[in-house]
């Protein structure tokens, strides 16, 4: 019985991307991307992935969705015949034969997951994927905010220098008590709450810092677009303190670390003390969650923009 | 017992969705489409909730699974309004 | 301290050179002393040496660079020769180029780069390896190309460019020579003969005639001689020390260094490569000659005279009986000690009367006596009258030729001597004989014509006293019996 | 030694997020990391006999990610430290508008990010490290806002963006097959049939990353477009990242599954590389693209590795002449090429323009900078005694004794297309017309001599360099090349 | 066997993903083509790591990173779509121009 949901999911999200990819109008392709993403999160339930799903549906559909909707606002319609067909065919359905025999030649698994699992509440989070996140390979995901800030200081040398000091994105004219108003006014609360409630689930049930930041983006994102608060210009020091607070605890941590272990044998580079792991985990995620969320704020609503 | 009770909701509800989409794809213009969707979907979606109920195992999933009907409302109230305005050609 | 000689002289040329192209461009004083002082430093070195390498002892330096990259510098008899008669002119030049320059913009540049292209000829003396040899040989192209083009006019422009034209792929031929040969004998040194049997026959032939391709550019043999003629742009000290001492010498140093310490000239006579060598530089001779004939510039004439002077060089090392090599090495020294003249003369003539072409050389004789005597000198060594150094060339050439069994040899030298005499004697008949018009203004320049005399001197003596043991034919002879003969 | 890693690691990242706080005081946060660096690598370098491994967090792989340095790790590191020193002290960005603010956090994540993938044994982190080289590179491609500029950035992010998913794609695939990213486990697992698969992945992202011929289009137009204290960063450090996980891949993951069709094929493209490179270079007008495409050239040397060192060779004994020689010439080219781009940039301030026409009489206007600029030319012609040249001796060396003397073209023909294509700038230099550029400034002059001495130096001094290059190398073949 | 359904149905979405990213001119469709490939790969590795009955984390937590990854170069990109856009008003690379 799962297997025909399974065979009608894969059917929905095969057809859902086809779509996306060779939709006629740019906007059927991205509202047929976020559709498409809202089925693979789908996919990620069926493979009890739950962190990922909510990651794939708030960051794979949400985030990007909108960024590609806002970003087709601001193109003209152009018509744009795609270049030649058979070279791309070929490459696609080549490296798809390909990975379809790979994944049927692959050997039993071989994965780390009952490694992890044993190991992972000695590193102060019972979810294991956090504790993977957060404790054994901490180096990845501290590289990973490094990523969101270096995309978030592209984004923002995009602009013009005229527009530079200004505050992210473009400014919003919005009717006072508009419908929009109302809406930025009653959903921010609800959001705020369930934001923090999931990077708090993060260390025991699925959930954490990159999820949770999402939600909260998407909070600050409404409540800016519903014009009810304006964004700090993007020179302000406060709003740069808050985009780097998160990397910069954790590194401070990790530092830390580092210079424990000078003399305590059981301190390292990026090692969190065992005694109190868990609330130092969870102290490093709000950290990073703050930070994720603006940042991810800042880029959807992307450079400064003057009134042009 | 909770079971038939699932059953019966749940059909029910994709009664409302296939109505909201049959109005989606046969209604002329946006306006009336919006009125398929929001209202029907909206109907569909309590339903399946309220089957869903039943198979609830405790206060919080019930919690759960209200405020999320209670979310989807707002949102594609204020949704429906928003599209309907721009549709109308004025500011929203 | 025998390993330390030969860096010290490598840095008396090199140290001066990094040392003047941080010098401010009007410190004239500290420049010129220091670049002699360098040049006196070098000069005494070398006799200090000279008479301990004759007594037998080996002064060597290695310098590790990467396993199988090291550089060697090895004083041995054959090196002593080149380096005395570097240093010696060096010397000399510099004295001249003072004098030339005086006043002149971008000083510092050009002694910087003279000093830095002296090193490099003294690293290309030194060297006991081939890949040390081939080192100094590339610094010697990136450090004489500034010289070339030093009056950055349209003209000596062109000459760099035709010269790197020429050196590079040169370098790059006698680089795949290098490495094809060490890569089946390994690492090879001048002093340990290696056995070539690694390669077979076929490829030790490829590999002779990529070596004499890749030196042949510098050494200025005919079909690669292009590049001479054209760096005639150059000022006149640059001309007379690199292209009638160091540049063209060195392509002459490396066939000679290559047929008789890495070859071997049992190997060679085997491999039956001598004789085309010997050919080879005989079209040079003659053909340089004749284009010699044709020119109307009297620097482009002495260009072309150079062109087939150091093919006597490479036809004595090519004919390997004991006299042809002892007349190819001392004409290495008699060859340079001649052209030097000739150039310091024609750098006069132009410098001070303003005389480049030959027809208004009439009547200067008289009335640039000093100059012109030198010039005379030179010009009758060049022909090979006796009592100038050239003569005892030619003789030992040919005595070396009927040893070796090639008396066609015998009729080149002839032809050439007559050729010599067809374009230098004109010259001389011009410059004594002929009515000049007198109202020409002169400038005296000691600086100038001291230089000029004390070389014409050093090629008379290297005739008349050639048979004493510390002259060029006594070292010469040294170096046959010692190395090449056993 | 335990405090060096995390030093080299976590300091330039520390830096972008002070710059980022306070960016008007950019300029000095960078010269502390280079200072703190610099020292820290001297330490390293001295210390260094045998590879030190710190296994991040305590986690010992596979579980956990380790940090290794070896001798090619040090001498990469050791690279981007000098080139990024001079960068920075070159750039000159003041104040906090939008270029300043923007670049010296950006140049320092550029930093962090390769001295994470130089110091890191994890494939996955790899990827996030290269992900984040990207980012900043594209940033700076397009920092200076011309429609050029940016035209070349998105030509640069759409290469970089499918050379990161293959890349990913090949790193699932290992995972998925043996349960391990960590480079020192993966020889361990037992070989499965998807590995050629995974491996191929792999390798073409990153020939894409590194601009190997075929995929060379984006690099020229990205870094002539790019300020030059930018473009010297992207032309000097970024294409060697990619290509130190190539030879991490192929010399240490998985060293005998280089079969000799692959091996030859990499040595054929890398020779295309070298000899389109240079013809390129010598079609251009402007001098910015002369030295872009001349990277696409050098680049191409590096491949020869493969075809004299690679797959089942690595045990020959010139194999160790070979892999060296191509480090030599990574580090040769690294240091040349940034003293190349920041001439560049000086000239192209002093003059308005890039074009090679401007530069006439650069010589007597500027003496430092022509000087140089020629000191770098020497070194990417392979001319003693220069890097370049012990780099090209040990590479050809190295084809002859292995009996494939066709392998040592590329480099020969390269050194002559470079003295080809370096020759009209220098010349023009040396022009006889009196320069129409605005005099500069002796001290911004030093900096780009100091980096091609760098490269000369690293020619006449080569045994310390060959000799820390030969610790923890893979079939360390301890004699030289016989 | 479910697991195997979905990991064929990331390699075909890997497929369609490349298929379009050449074949797309618009660099809007690029971008979103770039996103599929990397959702196609994510859900690959993520089947492949579910194959031996127990979800193993470490893929979950690979996968998360690349998401946050993937959606920082997608902010970028488009960030410079728009600006090549403004700057060249253009929506194609120059060498695609019909």
């Amino acid at each position: 019985m799962t297997l025909a949901f399974d065979l009608v999911l894969c059917a929905m999200i095969v057809g859902a991307a086809i779509c996306a990819a060779v939709a006629g109008t740019i906007f059927a392709a991205a509202v047929f991307f976020i559709v498409y993403g809202i089925f693979v999160s789908l996919a990620w339930l069926r493979l009890d992935a739950f962190d990922v799903a909510l990651a794939e549906a708030a960051m794979g559909a949400g985030l990007t969705g909108i960024l590609l909707l806002r970003a087709l606002g601001r193109m003209p319609a152009s018509e744009d015949r795609p270049g030649p067909a058979l070279a791309p065919a070929l490459a696609g359905a080549g490296l798809a034969l390909a990975l379809g025999w790979a994944f049927l030649a692959l050997p039993e698994s071989a994965g780390l997951g009952p490694v992890v699992r044993n190991a992972a509440p000695g590193a102060g989070a019972e979810n294991p994927v956090t504790a993977v996140l957060l404790a054994f390979r901490a180096w990845d995901t501290l590289l990973e905010t490094i990523v969101l800030l270096a995309a978030l200081l592209g984004v923002w040398a995009l602009s013009r220098d005229e527009a530079w000091g200004l505050p992210p994105g473009l400014p919003q004219r919005v009717r006072p008590d508009g419908v929009l108003a109302g809406f930025g006014r009653i959903l921010p609360p609800i959001g705020a709450v369930v934001g923090v409630y999931l990077v708090w689930a993060g260390t025991s049930r699925p959930g954490g810092a990159f999820q949770g930041g999402t939600v909260l983006a998407a909070v600050a994102l409404l409540v800016s677009m519903a014009g009810l608060a304006q964004a700090p210009r993007v020179t302000s020091g406060a709003l740069r303190l808050v985009l780097v607070a998160g990397p910069l605890v954790f590194l401070g941590m990790a530092f830390i670390g580092a210079v424990l272990s000078l003399w305590q044998p059981g301190a390292a580079f990026l090692a969190l003390p065992e005694a109190h792991a868990k609330s130092l985990i969870l102290g490093i995620e709000l950290m990073l969650t703050l930070s994720i969320a603006v940042t991810l704020a800042a880029l959807v609503a992307g450079p400064p923009e003057d009134r042009a | 017992m909770g079971d038939v009770f699932s059953v019966i909701l749940t059909s029910a509800a994709l009664l409302f969705y296939v109505a909201g989409t049959v109005g989606l794809i046969r209604f002329p213009d946006t306006h009336s489409r919006l009125h398929a969707l929001t209202k029907a979907d909206n109907l569909g979606l309590g339903l399946l909730i309220l089957g869903l109920m039943a198979q609830a195992d405790g206060w919080v999933t019930l919690g759960k699974l209200l405020l999320t009907w209670v979310l989807a409302l707002i949102a594609a109230g204020a949704a429906a309004q928003l599209v309907a305005r721009t549709a109308l050609g004025d500011r929203r | 301290m025998t390993a330390l000689l030969p860096l010290l002289i490598l840095m008396t040329s090199a140290v001066p050179a990094v040392i003047t192209f941080f010098l401010a461009e009007d410190s004239h004083r500290l420049r010129n002393t220091l670049n002699l002082a360098g040049a006196v430093l070098k000069l005494a070195l070398i006799v200090f040496m000279l008479r301990e390498v004759a007594a037998g002892t080996v002064y060597e330096t290695r310098l590790n660079f990467a396993p199988g990259l090291y550089l060697l510098l090895r004083a041995d008899a054959l090196s002593l020769l080149f380096l005395t008669l570097s240093a010696f002119l060096w010397l000399l030049t510099t004295v001249y180029a003072i004098a030339y320059f005086e006043k002149e913009h971008d000083l510092s540049r050009f002694f910087g780069f003279f000093s830095l292209c002296v090193a490099a000829t003294t690293g290309i003396a030194l060297s006991g390896t081939l890949i040390s040899f081939f080192i100094f040989y590339e610094l010697l192209t990136l450090s004489t190309w500034p010289l070339v083009v030093h009056k950055q006019d349209d003209k000596s422009l062109a000459a760099g460019r035709s010269y790197l034209s020429y050196a590079l792929p040169g370098s790059a031929v006698l680089l795949i020579a290098i490495i094809w040969l060490e890569s089946a004998t390994g690492p090879l040194e001048f002093a340990m003969p290696h056995p070539l049997g690694g390669l077979e026959e076929a490829s030790l032939r490829a590999i002779f005639a990529l070596f004499i391709l890749g030196l042949g550019v510098k050494a200025a043999l005919v079909p690669l001689h292009g590049w001479l003629p054209g760096a005639m742009a150059a000022p006149a000290p640059v001309s007379a020390l690199l292209h009638a001492v160091a540049v063209v010498k060195a392509g002459a140093f490396g066939i000679v260094r290559v047929i008789y310490d890495v070859f071997g000239i049992g190997l060679v006579a085997q491999l039956g490569v001598g004789l085309p060598l010997a050919m080879l530089a005989s079209v040079t001779i003659i053909w340089g000659s004749i284009r010699a004939l044709q020119q109307t510039e009297v620097k482009k004439r002495l260009a072309f005279s150079t062109v087939s002077q150091v093919s006597y060089i490479i036809l004595g090392a090519a004919l390997a009986g004991p006299y042809a090599v002892i007349g190819g090495l001392v004409h290495l020294v008699h060859q340079g000690l001649m052209k030097i003249t000739l150039f310091f003369c024609a750098g006069i003539y132009q410098e001070r009367a303003g005389i480049t072409r030959i027809e208004d050389l009439g009547g200067i004789g008289p009335r640039m006596p000093w100059t012109s005597v030198a010039f005379s000198l030179g010009a009758m060594g060049m022909i090979g009258l006796p009592p100038m150094a050239g003569f005892i060339t030619k003789l030992y050439l040919g005595i070396g030729a009927i040893e070796a069994g090639a008396p066609w040899v015998v009729a080149v030298l002839a032809g050439s001597t007559l050729l010599n005499a067809a374009y230098f004697l004109p010259l001389l008949y011009r410059i004594w004989f002929l009515p000049g018009n007198e109202d020409l203004p002169v400038a005296p320049a000691p600086g100038l014509v001291v230089p000029a005399a004390v070389t014409a001197a050093a090629a008379l003596g290297a005739g008349l006293f050639a048979g004493a043991a510390m002259s060029p034919l006594g070292w010469a002879t040294l170096i046959v019996t010692r190395e090449y003969m056993p | 030694m335990s405090l060096i890693l995390p030093l080299l690691a976590a300091v330039p990242l520390l830096g972008a997020i002070a710059a980022v706080l306070a960016p008007r005081a950019g300029k000095g946060i960078g010269l502390g990391v280079a200072i703190v660096l610099l020292a820290a690598l001297a330490v390293l370098v001295g210390g260094l006999n045998t590879p030190v491994v710190l296994p991040l967090g305590g986690w010992e792989p596979p579980l956990g990610i380790a940090l290794r340095v070896d001798g090619l790790a040090a001498a990469f590191l050791g690279l981007a430290a000098v080139v990024m020193t001079g960068v920075l002290i070159a750039a000159p960005y003041r104040g906090a508008g939008r270029e300043a603010a923007a670049f010296w956090p950006l140049a320092l994540l550029l930093w962090g990010a390769l001295n994470a993938i130089f110091l890191s044994r994890d494939l996955f982190n790899l990827y996030v490290g290269l992900e984040l080289l990207t980012l900043a590179a594209v940033a700076l491609a397009a920092l200076s806002g011309s429609a050029g500029a940016l035209a070349a950035a998105i030509r640069y992010m759409v290469f970089a963006l499918m050379g990161s998913l293959l890349f990913l794609l090949g790193v699932a695939l290992t995972y998925a097959a043996h349960g391990a990213l960590d480079l020192a486990a993966l020889p361990g697992r037992n070989p499965q049939p998807t590995d050629a698969l995974a491996a191929g992945l792999m390798t073409a992202g990153l020939l894409v990353k590194t601009a190997l011929f075929p995929f060379h289009a984006w690099l020229a137009p990205a870094h002539s477009g790019a300020p030059a204290p930018a473009s010297a960063m992207l032309s000097a450090l970024v294409p060697k990242a990619s290509f130190y996980i190539l030879l991490r891949l192929w010399f240490e993951a998985l060293p005998d599954l280089g079969r000799p069709g692959f091996l030859w094929l990499m040595g054929a493209l890398g020779t295309a590389a070298i000899l389109y490179g240079g013809v390129m270079a010598l079609r251009q007008a402007r001098l910015k693209l002369v030295i872009a495409y001349s990277t696409v050239a050098q680049i191409g040397y590096l491949f020869l590795v493969f075809p004299l060192a690679g797959g089942g060779g690595a045990a020959q004994p010139w194999a160790a002449g070979a892999w060296t020689g191509v480090v030599f010439h990574a580090l040769a080219h690294g240091l040349a090429k940034a003293a190349m781009f920041l001439c560049a940039g000086l000239w192209l301030a002093a003059a308005g323009n890039d074009r090679i026409e401007a530069l006439r009489g650069a010589a007597r206007a500027t003496p430092m900078a022509v000087f140089a600029f020629a000191l770098a030319a020497i070194s990417l012609m392979g001319l003693p005694p220069s890097g370049g040249f012990t780099a090209k001796y040990l590479m050809v060396t190295s084809a002859f004794a292995a009996g494939a003397p066709y392998w040592a073209l590329g480099p020969l023909l390269g050194g002559l297309l470079a003295a080809a294509y370096l020759y009209r700038p220098i010349a023009a230099a040396f022009a006889p017309v009196e320069p129409e550029l605005r005099p500069v400034p002796r001290g911004q002059q030093a900096v780009p001599l100091a980096l091609a001495l760098g490269a000369i130096v690293l020619g006449l001094a080569s045994a310390p360099p060959f000799d820390l290059l030969q610790i923890g190398r893979p079939e360390a073949a301890a004699r030289g090349v016989e | 066997m479910n697991v195997t359904v979905l990991g064929l149905c990331g390699a075909l979405l890997v497929g369609i993903g490349v298929f379009a990213f050449l074949w797309q001119r618009h660099l809007l469709r690029r971008v979103l083509a770039f996103n599929v490939i990397g959702s196609g790969i994510f859900l690959y590795l993520g089947a492949a790591g579910a194959r031996g009955g127990a979800a193993d984390p470490v893929p979950h937590a690979l996968i998360i990173t690349g998401i946050v990854v993937a959606l920082s170069a997608s902010a970028l990109a488009v960030a410079l779509v728009l600006a090549h856009l403004h700057a060249s008003s253009a929506t194609r690379l120059p060498e695609d121009e019909p």
